[in-house]
């Protein structure tokens, strides 16, 4: 049973969305129990996986059982590197299905069954996605993320949203057709599939690694998933696309996605290419990472013109994603900034699902879609606004949250590469996010102007229902709770950021080989 | 010129024209105003990737992978300048197998069970496999994109990108 | 214009990027090339490991089939996985679930398809002879997948293609009243659940998922071998019953612009 | 695999693409899409890839192509380029 986890863990949101569609249709009630059981399940698995990685070490999984040689079966793979990100995905998914009941159901009642069906079958792409070791089939799973996120984008969004939709659908395939062909290049220098026999290849066989061939295959493989993540110059298809969709999809796919190819990048670059080979023989880490200098300064900036919320969001994801292409090309000696980068995505996934919750809720509950809209927010809705400020907090990088030390981190591996620029970037976004969330502090508190031109009948109102506000608007308990344990999460990932960081260092190769190859 | 043909032609000329299909759709996709000419130029970009990874599987002289196993009588290879003419239900002759590469041990005995075949005879069948996903995987992708694009019909009555985003600014300006 | 000048550099810069690329590929159907027999100085590529040796594990003479359905059966799971995704996203994203919308458009198609009586004899005649037999050979190409080229993908196209084309030469009513929404949905569920569920089936009785050599005892078949032939086929109807079912679903959806109510 | 075919036919299908995509009336520009779906399956079957082929007879020049037309007929039939 306990070796039969990593396929359960990505096959129990499958069964989830079969059985839906087998009952759910003429019941709309049961979907939300199947939903809630299979992703249980797969946390559990997941929880399960991760707790057999810190003791034994790696796990590994064929498929149908065809291990030797290496590469004729699909490999699945669970270490160091992706035992925590199954996890989050886990904690993530399972708290957006609580958030997702209510939306679903006024977004167009007659469809949930079909919300949830694509729901669950990205769970299974992105729990698939993290734990494969065959480059063909992350392909596979990838656009099985790609094409039920097309479908919760467009699904009941507004005018804006279906252009952005097929904006995306236009750029997701060509990011994923070019790691499909990046992934064929490497197929034909090497003749294997297996991420590990890649590289066991590329390391053997010194011709094959410098030909033209692998490195083209690891540029289209790079540009295909910096399109799927929307690095800076890249991103055009994001803000709209997770700004103008219903708040369900975007709390799912806002701390998912971005992260996910994050993760996929970094398990490029160690699982098949390896470090040495990239960062020494390619050298092409100054050249990216003034390229994600460039995307945490206009993330920033572009962030700072926006006057809706989700758009604001959407563009500090897209500096956020700078911070991380540019920390896991730091290639500092003690990988630092690899491990920052790492601890980050985790890091950055709850920051980010704690404020998309938030602008989901505001943009529900008081139809707050601009900044302005805000107004004595904080009053109405403390909880949510407490929430708000905690994540806004880990997202500037105070102390007790999670962004301190993921900055923490990646500051220290920019020092000790040597990347001052990036570490100014790194800088100059946290004043601008800082700039940013306390413009958005100062209207929430008190207000843009001070409420006279609504009169002092309001005032009176508010006198006298002191609680009743607070019970009034702020939502039940289903969206609530989900949003609390978020920012939970975030305050204890930064407390155990030690711990944490030390378990995912545990994946990098050991630090010596990088070091006596430096020039 | 037959032999410059050969040398400098032939070697990569598959590999050549896949790359001018999948620029002509890469072409397509980011110039092209029509969301529907976007669509074909997509479909053409995927389909240019399937024709590459087709093209290294092939190896000359080999048939289609699939097993002969009714017996060794269909099997008829002929022979001409070096080039083979194939039925493409067989498989090749064990015999001329080991002209070809000599170091193969077993191929010998071509009887009902024992079905050791040597691998030059056969296209690599691993890249066919990817692609039949790679193809369904396509369709399932332009089904989307098509009903995206009925909704962007209905909402903006045109597929023209540009005058989808002049209607867009104009909607923004009216807030 | 700036569109094109945009388009022109970035297509120029990624030709040139895979032609560099392409300058040291070996040459197109050379038989020693990495891809076909593995590198040099390295182990034998897992294509020639295929084409040696899945006869002697699978006892099924296609290549193709056997790496698809067994070895990376997984991918396959996925593949069908993905169909239903794309069928399940087109309906949420285009499906019109109440019925407010206006009444068709018919001058808009009068102008593309002038429709005579004759045309609708001749056209219909010609499908009913022609229906039964391509789903006959659909049903052919699944169940002789092991020994020919096809399989449940194409299988479950052409099944599909002969509800589109019942669609097109009558009218989606028609096709609907064969294949009713509700039961498409329910139809691909179940076509991945066969799939997954011989797959489950092996965890159950030992095996890791999808090794359908564990099946044996279930199967009373001679030896692992065959169980995992037999099991193939079982997995190819699966892929057959979701993609046909599928196919029809994106058809009818895109057609009726996600009304059902009138095709083509 | 015979060479000449293979160069013909790759000629052919540059041609059907560029047409393809250089075509105003749509509906054509469906129809020659689904020439170069057959043109293509023609290469696959020449290349020895037959499952490929019987896939893409199937599904890029049927399927794909009558998608493709059921949505010009749903929208506009011509466009700007």
């Amino acid at each position: 049973m306990i070796d039969q986890l990593p396929a359960i863990m990505v096959l129990a949101p499958m069964f989830g969305a079969l059985m839906i569609g087998l009952f759910g249709q003429k019941d709309h009630r049961v979907c939300f129990p199947i939903v809630f059981t299979s992703l249980i399940i797969s946390l559990g698995a997941a929880i399960g996986c991760a707790n057999l990685v810190t003791k034994d070490g790696t796990i590994d999984y064929f498929m149908a059982g065809w291990e030797e040689p290496l590469g004729i079966g699909i490999q699945l793979r669970i270490d160091h590197l992706n035992a925590l990100v199954i996890v989050l995905i886990g904690v993530a998914t399972t708290l957006v299905s609580f958030f997702s009941i209510r939306r679903v159901g006024a977004l167009d009642t007659e469809k949930t069954p079909h919300f949830y069906i694509l729901y669950l079958l990205l769970c299974t792409g992105l729990y698939g996605i993290t734990i494969t070791a065959d480059a063909f089939n992350l392909f596979v799973l990838v656009e099985i993320t790609s094409l039920t996120s097309y479908g919760l984008i467009a699904m009941g969004s507004s005018r804006r949203g279906t252009h952005a939709a097929i904006n995306y659908v236009l750029m997701g395939t060509i990011g994923a057709s070019f790691y499909l062909l990046g992934v064929g290049y490497l197929y034909l220098k090497t003749g294997t599939l297996n991420m590990h026999d890649i590289q066991a290849i590329l390391q053997a066989n010194e011709e094959v690694r410098n030909s033209n061939a692998v490195i083209i295959a690891f540029l289209f493989i790079l540009m295909g998933i910096w399109i799927k993540m929307a690095f800076f110059p890249l991103h055009g298809w994001l803000p709209n696309a997770y700004s103008y969709c219903p708040s369900s999809t975007a709390c799912l796919l806002a701390p998912l996605m971005t992260k996910i190819s994050v993760y996929v990048m970094i398990r490029v670059m160690i699982s098949i290419f390896g470090l040495e080979w990239i960062f020494i023989h390619l050298g092409w880490s100054h050249l990216v990472v003034i390229l994600a200098v460039i995307a945490i300064v206009a993330g920033s900036v572009l962030a700072l013109a926006q006057r809706e919320i989700k758009k604001m969001l959407c563009y500090l994801i897209v500096a956020e994603v700078g911070y991380m292409v540019g920390g896991a090309w730091l290639s500092d000696s003690n990988m630092w900034g690899l491990s920052g980068a790492m601890y980050h995505v985790l890091s950055d996934a709850l920051m980010t699902l704690c404020l998309f919750f938030v602008a989901g809720i505001w943009s529900k509950c008081i139809d707050a879609k601009e900044i302005d809209d805000l107004e004595g927010v904080f009053k109405k809705m403390p909880i949510t606004s407490a929430c708000f400020i905690l994540g806004a907090l880990a997202m500037i990088g105070v102390p007790p949250t999670s962004g301190f030390f993921s900055k923490f981190y990646l500051i220290r591996g920019g020092i000790e590469g040597g990347h001052w620029e990036y570490v100014a970037a790194l800088l100059f976004s946290s004043l601008v996010n800082a700039v940013l969330f306390f413009r958005i502090f100062e209207i929430a508190f008190f207000g843009k102007n001070p409420p006279e031109g609504h009169g002092h009948d309001e005032e009176h109102h508010d006198d006298h229902e002191d609680l009743h506000p607070v019970l009034e608007h702020e939502v039940s308990w289903r969206v609530t709770i989900p949003l609390i344990v978020t920012a939970v999460l975030i305050v204890l990932l930064g407390l155990f950021n030690g711990p944490v960081v030390e378990f995912i260092r545990e994946a990098f190769p050991p630090t010596s080989e990088i070091v006596s190859a430096r020039p | 010129m037959s032999e410059f043909f050969e040398q400098t032609i032939q070697p990569h000329f598959n590999f050549w024209i896949y790359v001018i299909l999948m620029m002509l759709g890469l072409w397509a996709v980011i110039a092209k105003k029509n969301m529907i000419k976007k669509l074909i130029g997509l479909s053409i970009f995927q389909t240019a990737i399937i024709l590459f990874y087709v093209s290294i599987g092939v190896k000359e002289d080999a048939t289609i992978p699939i097993l002969d196993h009714h017996g060794p009588e269909h099997h008829e290879v002929v022979h001409e300048n070096g080039e083979h003419i194939e039925d493409a239900e067989t498989s090749a002759h064990p015999e001329e197998v080991h002209e070809k590469k000599g170091d193969h041990s077993h191929g010998d005995d071509h009887g009902h069970d024992d079905h050791a075949t040597d691998p030059d005879t056969m296209a690599n069948p691993l890249p066919h496999v990817l692609m039949l996903t790679a193809i369904v995987v396509g369709v399932a992708t332009l089904g989307v994109a098509l009903a995206i694009c009925q909704m962007l019909f209905k909402e903006f009555g045109t597929l023209e990108e540009d005058e989808i985003l002049a209607e867009l600014k104009d909607s923004a300006s009216d807030d | 214009m700036l569109t094109k000048v945009i388009a022109f550099i970035a297509v120029a810069i990624t030709g040139s990027l895979l032609l560099y690329g392409v300058a040291d590929f070996p040459s197109f159907g050379d038989p020693n090339s990495p891809a076909n027999a593995g590198v040099e100085g390295g182990a034998p590529s897992i294509s020639q490991y295929f084409i040696t040796e899945s006869y002697k594990d699978t006892k099924v003479p296609n290549l193709v089939t056997s790496v698809l359905a067994d070895y990376r059966g997984y991918d396959t799971m996925f593949e069908t996985v993905v169909v239903f995704a794309g069928g399940m996203a087109i309906f949420a994203i285009l499906r019109v679930l109440r019925s407010k919308e206006e009444p068709p458009k018919p001058q808009s198609r009068a102008e593309t398809f002038v429709h005579g009586d004759h045309n609708r004899i001749i056209v219909g005649t010609t499908c009913k002879l022609v229906i039964p037999v391509i789903q006959l050979f659909a049903l052919y190409v699944i169940a002789h997948g092991h020994h020919s080229p096809g399989g449940g993908f194409q299988g479950g196209v052409l099944i599909g293609a002969s509800f589109i084309l019942l669609a097109l030469a009558a009218d989606l009513k028609t096709a609907l009243s064969r294949l009713n929404e509700p039961n498409y949905i329910r139809l691909a569920c179940i076509g991945i659940l066969i799939y997954a569920g011989f797959g489950v089936l092996c965890q159950i009785l030992g095996g890791n998922f999808l090794d359908y050599g564990v099946l044996q005892p279930v199967l009373f078949t001679d030896g692992p071998e065959m169980a995992r032939s037999h099991s193939m086929l079982g997995v190819e109807i699966g892929v057959a019953l979701t993609v046909s079912t599928i196919m029809f679903a994106i058809y009818a959806n895109l057609a009726s612009r996600g009304t059902l109510n009138e095709g083509l | 695999m015979i060479f000449s075919f293979d160069i013909i036919i790759l000629i052919f299908l540059v041609i059907a693409a560029v047409i393809s995509l250089s075509v105003k009336d749509l509906l054509s520009a469906s129809m020659i899409f689904g020439i170069y779906g057959f043109l293509i399956c023609l290469l696959w079957a020449e290349m020895g890839a037959v499952d490929v082929a019987f896939t893409e007879a199937a599904v890029g020049a049927g399927v794909s192509a009558v998608l493709l037309i059921a949505t010009v007929f749903n929208t506009k039939r011509r466009s700007s380029d």
